[in-house]
């Protein structure tokens, strides 16, 4: 975009401003349309769980409108800062919050190529931003002078910690089985159909994710693992003495990172922006078919993926209205004692998998009994070794 | 090491269980026929199903009490309170006020037991509220006529209309 | 108990730590009410624990001696009101016991029914809040949405929702409409398989085990000494149930009923009943168990209501009427034990001759129940507390009255 | 076993300290001097074939008529009483022990009238005789945690005395 801009005079630097502004605000926007829309997923699908309607007024039938009602009510509402807080801590930890969880969005892709930054250690880059947004629950909890809140932040702190590894492990499961940290590779080499997705990749993938739906579901508050913030236990753990918008950027901050989980777990294992038929390359949009088909193929591919990454939402959402909260120790228990076990098994399985059947399962049993390999696969890019990755290599030409 | 496997088949199992069971909920609610159990009261738009022996605020006919106060000394939680006139060359009272404060009644009941005249019974009106206590009071005299006759069920705009107080037109004779 | 070792574990590493004060409740989520609880922690630890009541405090006690038997019976209601029924009938119980009077038969089985009823209704807000306190909301809307059958009943047949008034000393104010117990049966019959999803989401839940099992553990010995009762007692082994156990003028409101009382004796529970089995980490009298009995109970319940139904039937004969309202009451006192959704909950009436008694003593169950709270939570980690509290089964307007 | 069975059992070693009972009560109750409360309630617990694990309930009656012209019929002098509810859950029976009490202790209006406490016979008894105190105002000698339960820590007078004038205002707060 800069280089367009610029090639309509504009200077380089306001070019460049003006590029990083615009990616700037359409990945906000998305960000926020996950919020809103995840907030009315969540209303409505616990409702039905429960055998209610939710929402049905604001905005027609599906009470659609609800979130920007609801966020309208929330900043019309008194913002209280308790006397005991720390005004300035308590004051950004919701802004801390909110903005690691956009950082995110920086690295996540869309669509092939389609990214605000191509990193080449996309995924490190994620975690590590990830990472980030307990730093505002922590502050959050800490600033705000309250023994419950304070609870919630170290229990955020413990929980958090400890599922950052067993979360790193997933992801170095598929690093190994891909060869690269760079987000729009690892989507770009599970093009085609849908056995050629991480998860069927092999038996230990498919373990893998599970752990990973455990690990994401964990890392982002979510229950059975909500435990800052549970509510039978600590009233409103952090959260107890927010109210207001900054309470709304808590929130936001809360269901953006689980777009941003599930969009990473649909990257990562089930194909990214490739849907399970490959359409897109069956009707010619590829970039190889010019500009503007390969614009209408990214275009599928990236409602391929918002659609995944929803459908991931929607897992967190059933699971939350489904299942009772483990307790502290148990959390704890859960990530070593049972996360961190099985995801290094399965690591190793992997790294012995791609050895033997570098191909994966379905793959492998189809290019060795079906004459004919599947066009994606041709299509395919050559596996690139990467400065940090540099373990196991993948060579794609073995499939044929 | 058993027990760490059986701690995780039972987890998986157990987990996929509920949210099978939680899966099929969801699903049911669909059903045009089955709704949610929620769609069957449609409560702001339409009135609530009452049942004919609801205990709601009370109807009281104003034309039949004879004001013998077996209700004001019935009632458990002494809500009621009746004003009473004798009438020059007529036998018994004639009832200038018969209050129930609804801050204190408990809509037990007991009021409607003994009533040697029948004048007074359960209605089934239940939404009516008040934003003071003063509001709470009802006197069921000052009511409009089909209201306090017993035809009709206590309601807010009844209420209403017998908290107006009308000012005389000068400040009285002294005035 | 794993939490016990937790602490001792804090101890061995002699970790220097401080303790903090804090204040659980009046107003938090999980204290069922306006319980105040104040917790000494070290950590997630729990080391202390000393209960407050008296938020509810509406000295009914106080009220009964201004009032005749017959008009305080609203009052009842407010003690545990999600058992109200259940209130009503020990009342009304206590007072025919004071005067020395019986019920017909056709009453006696209208009674059954309506107390069992509300007792499924009273477990079912248990066994929901129970979810609800561990952090499963779904299993509390829909046992809210099963009691609010049981509430449509309740209030076809006595105008009420929830402070019903419908079961007097001497009978009940008018019979049971017409295809009411049709109704009673069609949801009875629904009800069969929300038990088992209850059950499914719950009771057999690994993290529903994890989170209840052995914790909390009230020995039998414990829970008689505290004078804990119903299914918290129950679940601690001890098989007492004053509908089997009581005074005459409760047992034989049960006479002809075939059920079973529900305790795990011995760690095995009578019935063979095709409900989850007994995990293997549970102890007998942990939260599990209180949880399980209920569940079971309720079934019983079902039972109850369904032989009920069939005898009120059978029976051709008149449905008593309640005492008059200044209806005298003799010299002498009576105190009276009935088996309440939540425990035994006690009456005990001082006559003096006049229509008001002298003295009315109100002895709840869930004030029993909640005393070794202090106990039972020495040494838990804070989420256990919410579990624990909602165990017991309180209710703050029978503790507080 | 009957109240009869049990007085009898009890009069061996407690006979100075039963003070009266009554069989034909519609509740039978035996009534114990204050004194030995405490060894009475171990007895009654600790005896196999009485076996009364299970103390129901603690409470108290006022024996107070306020009103003058009243007073004047009852055949009573004012006293307290307390009522003590006992069963066994291993021998299936139950009893009611009573405790006379004065209203005031050496009747010094304002002195609380004393007796030992049960509650390390029995612990329901803790919370009960917390309530009695609260309510009744009766001293319960050797309670771990004398405190009030019910009503504010501050609170003055014993509401369920029958001579008890409820305060018109407590911490500015009106009452009436």
């Amino acid at each position: 975009m800069a280089e367009l801009l610029i090639s309509i005079s504009i200077p380089d630097w306001l070019a460049h401003t003006i590029a990083a502004l615009v990616q700037c605000g359409l990945l906000l926007a998305i960000a926020l349309c996950s919020a809103a829309v995840g907030i009315w997923l969540e209303r409505k699908v616990s409702a039905r769980i429960q055998d209610r309607l939710g929402p049905t007024r604001v905005g027609g039938k599906f009470g659609w409108l609800q979130p920007p009602a609801d966020g309208l009510k929330l900043i019309c509402k008194e913002d209280i800062i308790p006397a005991a807080a720390d005004h300035i801590l308590f004051r950004i930890a919701p802004y801390v919050c909110f903005c690691a969880t956009f950082c995110v969005f920086l690295a996540l892709p869309f669509a092939n190529g389609w990214v605000a930054v191509e990193l080449n250690a996309g995924a490190f880059f994620l975690l590590a931003v990830a990472g980030l947004e307990i730093f505002g629950v922590i502050l959050g909890g800490y600033a705000s002078g309250s023994k419950w809140s304070l609870y919630g932040a170290m229990r955020e702190a413990a929980q958090v910690v400890s599922y950052e590894i067993p979360l790193g492990l997933c992801v170095v499961v598929v690093v190994i089985l891909t060869g690269t940290m760079n987000l729009v590779e690892i989507g770009n080499q599970q093009a085609g159909w849908f056995f050629n997705w991480h998860i069927f990749h092999d038996p230990f993938t498919f373990v893998v994710f599970w752990v990973y739906v455990t690990c994401a579901v964990a890392s982002s508050n979510r229950a059975p693992f909500d435990l800052p913030e549970a509510e039978s236990e600590l009233v409103a753990g952090f959260l107890t003495e927010y109210s207001g918008f900054r309470w709304v950027f808590f929130f936001m901050g809360e269901y953006a990172s689980m777009f941003v989980v599930s969009g990473l777990g649909a990257l990562l294992f089930l194909g990214g922006w490739n849907g399970p038929i490959p359409i897109a390359s069956l009707l010619g949009l590829t970039p190889d078919g010019g500009d503007v088909f390969g614009w209408i193929g990214n275009l599928l591919g990236m409602c391929n993926f918002i659609a995944k990454a929803f459908a991931g939402m929607t897992f967190m959402i059933w699971l939350r209205w489904t299942l009772p909260r483990l307790r502290i120790d148990q959390v704890i228990t859960t990530c070593l004692k049972y996360c961190v076990p099985i995801v290094s098994a399965m690591l190793a399985g992997v790294m012995l998998w791609s050895f033997f059947l570098p191909g994966g399962l379905i793959l492998h049993v189809r290019s060795r009994y079906v004459a004919q390999p599947p066009s994606a696969v041709q299509s395919r890019a050559e596996s690139s070794i990467t400065a940090e990755g540099g373990c196991a290599t993948r060579n794609t030409m073995d499939i044929r | 090491m058993r027990n760490w496997f059986r701690n995780v088949y039972q987890a998986v199992v157990t987990v996929s269980l509920a949210l099978w069971v939680c899966l099929r909920y969801w699903f049911r609610t669909y059903n045009p026929r089955r709704k949610t159990f929620t769609e069957h009261y449609e409560y702001p738009e339409l009135p609530l199903e009452i049942f004919p022996r609801f205990r709601g605020f009370h109807r009281f006919n104003l034309t039949t009490c004879i004001a013998c106060e077996r209700c004001a000394r019935d009632c458990p939680a002494g809500c009621i309170s009746i004003g009473k006139r004798r009438v020059e060359g007529k036998k018994g009272f004639q009832v200038t006020s018969y209050t129930i404060d609804y801050g204190r009644c408990m809509f037990c009941a007991i009021c409607t037991e003994n009533c040697p005249a029948d004048c007074i019974y359960m209605g089934s009106s239940y939404d009516l509220s008040c934003y003071s206590r003063e509001g709470c009071v009802v006197d069921f005299a000052r009511l409009p006529v089909e209201v306090a006759w017993g035809r009709a069920t206590l309601n807010p705009t009844a209420v209403a209309c017998s908290k107006v107080v009308v000012e005389p037109v000068h400040g009285g004779p002294n005035a | 108990m794993q939490a016990e070792r937790a602490q001792s574990d804090t101890v061995e590493f002699d970790v220097r730590t401080d303790e903090m004060l804090i204040n659980m409740g009046p107003q938090h989520p999980s204290t069922h009410g306006v319980l105040r609880v104040v917790l000494r922690t070290d950590g997630e630890v729990v080391s202390e624990v000393t209960p407050h009541i008296g938020y509810l405090h509406r000295s009914a006690e106080k009220i009964a001696e201004k009032l005749t038997v017959r008009q305080y019976l609203p009052y009842t209601d407010r003690l545990d009101y999600l058992a109200a029924m259940n209130m009503n009938l020990g009342w009304a119980l206590t007072v025919e016991k004071l005067l020395g009077r019986r019920v017909s038969e056709k009453t006696r089985h209208l009674r059954v029914i309506i107390a069992e009823l509300n007792r499924i209704a009273s477990h079912l807000v248990a066994a929901g809040c129970f979810g609800l306190d561990l952090g499963s909301f779904t299993p509390f809307m829909w046992t809210f949405r099963e009691r609010e059958k049981i509430v449509d009943l309740f209030e076809e047949i006595c105008g009420a929702r929830l402070t019903y008034s419908y079961l007097l000393p001497g009978g009940v104010t008018a019979g049971p409409p017409d295809g009411w117990f049709g109704r009673c049966e069609a949801f009875l019959d629904q009800f069969d398989p929300v038990i088992d999803e209850l059950h499914a989401l719950l009771t057999s839940n690994a993290i529903f085990i994890k989170r209840t099992a052995d914790v909390g553990v009230l020995p039998p010995e414990m829970a008689i000494d505290y004078g804990c009762t119903g299914p918290v007692l129950r679940a601690s082994g001890v098989d007492w149930d004053l509908r089997r156990d009581g005074e005459p003028i409760c047992t034989e409101m049960y006479d002809g009923y075939t059920w079973q009382v529900i305790a795990p004796t011995g760690g095995r529970y009578p019935d063979d009943h095709p409900y989850p089995p007994v995990p293997p980490e549970a102890v007998v009298g942990d939260s599990w168990h209180r949880f399980f009995v209920r569940m079971l109970e309720v079934v019983q319940s079902m039972y109850l209501i369904r032989q009920g139904i069939e005898k009120y039937s059978a029976d051709d004969g008149e449905l008593d009427k309640p005492i008059k309202i200044k209806e005298k009451l003799p010299k002498g006192e009576a105190y009276l034990e009935t088996e309440a959704p939540k425990g035994q909950m006690g009456f005990m009436i001082v006559g003096d001759g006049s229509a008001v008694p002298w003295r009315v003593r109100i002895r709840s169950s869930s004030f029993c129940n909640i005393s070794p709270l202090p106990e039972l939570c020495r040494g838990v980690l804070i989420a256990d507390m919410p579990a624990i509290l909602a165990s017991l089964d309180i209710v703050l307007g029978e503790i507080d009255r | 076993m009957n109240a009869r069975n049990i007085y009898d059992l009890l009069l061996q070693p407690f006979k100075p300290w039963l003070t009266g009972h009554d069989f034909e009560a519609i509740d039978p109750w035996i009534e114990v001097g204050g004194e030995g409360l405490p060894e009475i309630a171990r007895f009654l617990r600790d005896q196999d074939e009485l076996a009364f694990d299970m103390l129901h309930c603690v409470t108290a009656v006022d024996y107070f008529e306020p009103d003058e012209k009243k007073a004047a019929k009852v055949q009573w002098q004012p006293y307290l009483e307390l009522i003590y509810h006992l069963s066994s859950t291993k021998r299936r029976h139950r009893l009611v022990l009573k405790v006379k009490l004065p209203r005031w202790k050496d009747d010094r209006p304002g002195e609380l009238p004393e007796v030992p406490s049960v509650s390390g016979v029995w612990s329901t008894a803790d919370w009960h005789e917390r309530e009695v105190f609260d309510l009744m105002g009766v001293r319960f000698l050797g309670h771990p945690d004398p405190r009030r339960i019910l009503c504010p820590e501050d609170w003055e007078g014993h509401p369920l005395r029958k001579d008890y004038q409820m305060p018109t205002e407590y911490h500015g707060i009106q009452t009436r």
